[in-house]
């Protein structure tokens, strides 16, 4: 029971990760139709950026925070204007390719200008074990989930509750009429971009710490953003969350009970299962067919 | 005239420059030749699918593992090589012809996401079933084949098999596309209820589609086992099947020789660019995000929206003058 | 009188809380050029999707020859006989005039299998000629569809629907955006088509002109609903018609 | 003579290489309803998306009050005074309707205090106060069309152009949403409108402007045009011979 409650914990703790990757991936293909095959490295970049700032002698918090301007820069800013914006308006394929060489790029860059090894990651949240009616509990898997669902409920905030947040939705949902109605379509675009760009960053510190900062390390990321997007709903920020969670939780729990070698099928049969049978996700809305 | 007479002969200098350079390459130089030839034929299948029926997949590169599993197992079983190769394509037609039922029911990304977690599970059965596929310990000991009472041991030798085999599936592909298939392939991908309207039942279409094109990348994969002497799980990850998309798109989807073009890309340049070291990929990459933005495309779409655009301009000047006389009448 | 060919009995479309087609029934006979008029959004191509298989109705039936074809792919139902064209243009741009009249017949020869193994162009080249002809498209039979006129591509269109010798072709907005001079021609050639070859049309229009010209028969659509039918003239005289076009 | 709140002058515009509108001219009147009916393809919603800078003029000018427009962005024409209701519906669905509401004051310059006019716009369309806090989508069609006018009302319009209001609707819907557009008029609003309903649009409407392939063939009270034999003739087919110039 004991381990059970862990498993559920650090279950909630990845999946809440996953969320956060999984929400900027659905941010990019609702505003422009970008499937990014490198979201995954997009993940695990960031924690070199901090790890370049570290090693230049800076604290935890101001390298964090390097990494976090470097990324929304690089990952936000330079991937839209250099790769996205060119390749746009020759639809959906196309890009997707070229996100996938920029996948190898970011991956064999990393690899050559920093190291192939995988290199320890200091956490800014705390670690330990604390007990509580006699059942041991992570720190660190609290304190990620915790984080996460916080960084999760402030962006919902700032999407319902701030203008420029509703002009996103709006641009998201109809860019057209948000054109008429005078909203800057282009900048809010650019907005999803840098949000993408902080949410991977805020995922990468969350991460690295548990599993270490290494350049390989966005490949398994990557195809857990993907299905948790498409299981909870391609459309859907909430169904991001969703489904990052249930992947979370259904990714910890097979790989106590489902066989190791099998654990990672499990995700993959959720998906098929769920692009065969509900298609627009679990808490997606059908789209209406148009003839 | 003279323009296919001087295509014709740029054509047979390319068939004389796969015969005799090889023989001055080395071992190596000859393997990858050997590799050009047979990713040529896995990307034409996904070309077939992709291109010219319009069914994306990113489940190719587990077709070639099947193939070459199938190939491993059974040449290592003692069956010599023309059957397994048979039993190859076999399978893979059908596990193909399963693949697209999927596509019956989603399409583009969607249908992109299933056939990536298929890729995926046929990799970890690769690696997870043993008692078949000994694991990542992988599959040796069996022979390239003889056949016609040659031996195709040596690599030389060999690179002329597989570069027969190329030309075979060439045949094949462009006897297919130009056959009234290829017409019904076509009209799926560019307007499928037109094409329902007009009796093309899209369904059994888009199941063969999706069949030959697996089943060539089972072939591809069954020539693959007998080159490297070896299959394990690693190369056939889905990384490979992401890769045979590139080279299918960035050659130029839908094009005859797209697949030619890019699987050029896609194994040779990596080599070339060897001498760079860890760098090659990093190049390689940006090498292939350049030439995507500029050339979204590929790199025949850009030759044919070259000539389209040449030809739009002299037509547009034959409306106007034609709209002026009207305009007098 | 002639033989009834195809039977619309009380077809309802409804999408979600709004109905889109309201019981329409009407014959098409063998033969006859039955024109299907209606005010903008009346359902008429709701209703000719509904009748083509495109759409499954929420209530109602289609017959065609006697048997019920109701909710049948339009690939089956094309193989029996039914053939259409759509309000935007659907010629394949890629293909050649030529390989596009060929690409509209040949899934009408034979078997799959024996289309795989038979003449790469279906044995249907000199059907193609045969109908390139017959619309005047001579000088552009090798011409790439796309590179075609607006009114050009018209005619292509609709001699990939006769394509096959269907019993009869279901022409939804033939005359749309086609300038008058190629109208002309084409109505004089569907015209031809039926006194010819006693090809059976439905035509769906808006440009009355035409309609009034080339139908024997006319059905009228206002809000889903069937208001009238009769010849063109009668129709035309009908006070109910002119106020379902002015509104109400 | 008073000068026209909205000129349009010889305007050629069109997708691609389709040309729609081939020197399109007429006016519109401060405080009447416009109508303008034509049959389909005649290039009426282009004209529309060709005012409000959704779509590029090639030649021709529009003049709103003063001002030069040709091609001007919405945001700024929406700060002149203009908006534009286009066919369909076009709120966004899993916004609240107070905040769909809200969108419409994007625009706005920093004089404009927003909440305070979605609360005076909120007096005029009680049913929406009602569900203000609903997701958008969850409104009936009607309901939709009422929000979207609501919406383009919340920077205090002078011009508005609104798409085939009535289509999808249900007659009693139709017929609220013309009374609404005849309050607008009697506040001053000038309204430029497209209806297929071509009687009953005619019938609130001062004037009437008949357009065929891309140029004004007509143009006249609406009184006129609703006696016009011609009129009724166009919508039963046909080009109008005698006003072909």
């Amino acid at each position: 029971m004991m381990n059970f409650t862990n498993l559920l914990l650090a279950g909630l703790a990845t999946g809440a990760i996953y969320a956060l990757v999984a929400i900027g991936f659905t941010l990019l293909w609702q505003t422009s139709q970008t499937i990014n095959f490198a979201q995954g490295e997009f993940v695990m970049v960031p924690a070199f950026f901090a790890l370049a700032a570290l090693n230049v002698g800076m604290p935890l918090p101001l390298a964090l925070l390097v990494g976090l301007g470097l990324s929304m820069l690089v990952l936000g800013v330079l991937f839209k204007r250099l790769l996205v914006d060119p390749m746009l308006r020759h639809g959906v394929l196309p890009l997707a390719i070229c996100t996938m060489a920029l996948s190898i790029f970011l991956k064999e860059t990393v690899k050559e200008v920093y190291s192939a090894e995988a290199s320890r990651f200091p956490s800014f949240l705390p670690g330990g074990n604390l007990s509580i009616f006699g059942t041991t509990i992570s720190i660190q898997s609290l304190s990620i989930f915790v984080f996460a669902l916080c960084v999760v409920v402030a962006l919902q905030m700032f999407l319902m509750r701030t203008s420029t947040g509703r002009q996103m939705q709006a641009t998201a949902q109809n860019p057209y009429v948000a054109k008429l109605l005078g909203v800057p379509v282009e900048r809010m675009i650019l907005y999803t971009f840098l949000i993408n760009a902080a949410l991977v960053a805020i995922a990468s510190f969350l991460i690295s710490p548990v599993y270490l900062a290494k350049f390989s390390a966005g490949e398994t990321l990557g195809l857990a953003a993907f299905i948790a997007a498409i299981v909870g709903g391609f459309n859907q920020i909430r169904g991001a969350i969703v489904g990052g969670l249930l992947l979370g939780v259904v990714d910890n729990l097979a790989a106590a009970y489902v066989s190791t070698q099998y654990r990672g099928a499990v995700p993959l049969f959720l998906l098929i299962a769920v692009i065969l049978f509900r298609p627009q996700g679990l808490m997606g809305r059908a789209e209406e067919r148009t003839v | 005239m003279s323009r296919s007479l001087l295509l014709k002969g740029f054509g047979l200098l390319i068939v004389a420059g796969l015969i005799f350079i090889p023989l001055t390459l080395n071992r190596y130089g000859i393997y990858i030749m050997s590799l050009w030839a047979i990713m040529t034929i896995a990307a034409m299948g996904l070309n077939l699918t992709l291109g010219y029926a319009g069914q994306v997949s990113l489940a190719q590169g587990a077709f070639v593992g099947l193939g070459a599993y199938t190939v491993a197992i059974m040449m290592s079983a003692g069956f010599g090589f023309w059957l397994p190769l048979v039993l190859a394509i076999a399978i893979t037609f059908v596990v193909g012809w399963l693949l697209g039922y999927p596509a019956l029911r989603v399409q583009h990304h969607y249908l992109a996401f299933v056939t990536l977690a298929f890729s995926t599970l046929v990799f970890l059965v690769f690696r997870n079933e043993e008692w078949l596929t000994k694991g990542i310990y992988g599959i040796m000991g069996f022979k390239r084949p003889t056949a016609f009472g040659v031996s195709f041991q040596k690599p030389i030798e060999f690179y002329y098999f597989t570069l027969a085999a190329l030309a075979l599936a060439s045949a094949f592909v462009a006897w297919l596309v130009r056959s009234p298939w290829g017409r019904a392939f076509l009209a799926l991908r560019e307007n499928p209820i037109r094409a329902l309207s007009l009796g093309v039942d899209t369904r059994r279409y888009t199941l063969m589609a999706f069949a030959i094109g697996s089943a060539m990348g089972g072939f591809a994969g069954a020539l693959y086992a007998p080159l490297v002497e070896f299959v394990d799980p690693t190369p056939f990850t889905l990384a490979l099947s992401l890769n045979l998309l590139m080279m299918v798109i960035v050659g130029g989807s839908g094009f005859f020789f797209g697949p030619f073009l890019g699987a050029a890309i896609g194994v040779l340049l990596p080599e070339w660019l060897r001498f760079a070291h860890g760098w090659y990929l990093i190049i390689y990459a940006l090498f292939v995000m350049i030439l995507l933005i500029k050339t979204p495309t590929g790199i025949l779409g850009i030759i044919e929206n070259m000539i389209a655009a040449r030809k739009t301009r002299a037509a547009s000047a034959a409306r106007a003058a034609a709209s002026a006389t009207l305009d007098k009448a | 009188m002639a033989r009834t060919l195809l039977e619309v009995q009380g077809i309802v479309k409804k999408f979600g809380g709004i109905t889109a087609v309201d019981g329409v029934s009407f014959d098409v006979r063998e033969g006859e050029i039955l024109g299907i008029i209606g005010p903008n959004g009346c359902g008429k191509s709701t209703l000719f999707n509904c009748i083509l298989g495109q759409l499954p109705p929420t209530e109602g039936k289609v017959v065609l020859d006697g048997n019920d074809v109701t909710g049948l792919r339009p690939s089956e139902l094309n193989r029996r006989g039914v053939s259409r064209t759509f309000q935007l243009l659907q010629v394949f741009p890629q293909l050649s005039v030529r390989e596009n009249l060929i690409l509209a017949g040949q899934e009408h020869k034979g078997t799959m299998v024996s289309r795989l193994f038979g003449p790469r162009d279906a044995g249907l080249t000199p059907d193609a000629e045969q109908m390139i002809e017959f619309f005047r498209l001579g000088h552009l039979a090798d011409e790439k569809a796309g590179g075609l006129s607006y009114g050009q591509q018209k005619l292509l269109d609709a001699a990939m629907a006769f394509m096959a010798g269907p019993r009869m072709v279901l022409l939804d907005e033939p005359a749309g955006g086609v300038n008058l001079t190629m109208l002309g021609h084409l109505e004089e050639r569907l015209r031809a088509m039926n006194t010819e070859r006693g090809a059976t049309f439905v035509v769906i229009e808006h440009n009355m002109d035409f309609v009034m010209r080339l139908c024997t028969r006319v059905v009228v659509l206002a809000e889903g609903k069937k208001i009238a039918e009769g010849t063109p003239a009668e129709v035309r005289a009908n006070p109910q018609v002119i106020d379902a076009y002015l509104g109400h | 003579m008073m000068k026209p709140v909205l000129s349009v002058r010889d305007v050629v515009a069109g997708y691609g290489e389709m040309t729609i509108l081939n020197g399109t001219t007429f006016d519109v009147m401060p405080g009447t309803i416009t109508t303008v009916i034509g049959p389909n393809g005649a290039g009426k919603s282009t004209v529309f998306k060709t005012i409000f800078g959704m779509l590029k003029a090639r030649q021709g000018t529009v003049h709103f009050k003063d001002a030069d427009i040709t091609n001007a962005s919405p945001r700024k024409l929406l700060a002149l005074g203009l908006c534009y209701v286009p066919q369909g519906r076009n709120i966004f669905p899993e916004l609240s309707v107070l905040h769909n509401l809200e969108l419409g004051g994007i625009a706005a310059g920093a004089d404009v205090n927003v909440p305070h006019r979605v609360d005076a716009v909120l007096e005029r369309f009680p049913v929406l106060r009602r569900k203000g806090q609903q997701q958008a989508g969850t409104l009936s069609g009607g309901e939709q069309k009422l929000l979207e006018i609501a919406r383009s009302l919340l920077l205090d319009p002078q011009l508005m152009l609104i798409d085939e209001p009535s289509i999808g609707l249900s007659p009693i819907m139709v017929q609220e949403v013309f009374s609404i557009l005849k309050d607008l008029r009697a506040k001053g609003v000038s309204i430029l409108m497209i209806e297929q309903n071509a009687r009953s649009a005619l019938e609130i409407s001062d004037d009437g402007l008949v357009l065929e392939l891309g140029r004004t063939r007509m143009q006249d009270r609406a009184q006129i045009l609703l006696n016009d034999p011609r009129v009724g003739q166009l919508f039963l087919g046909g080009v109008i011979e005698d006003t072909a110039s």
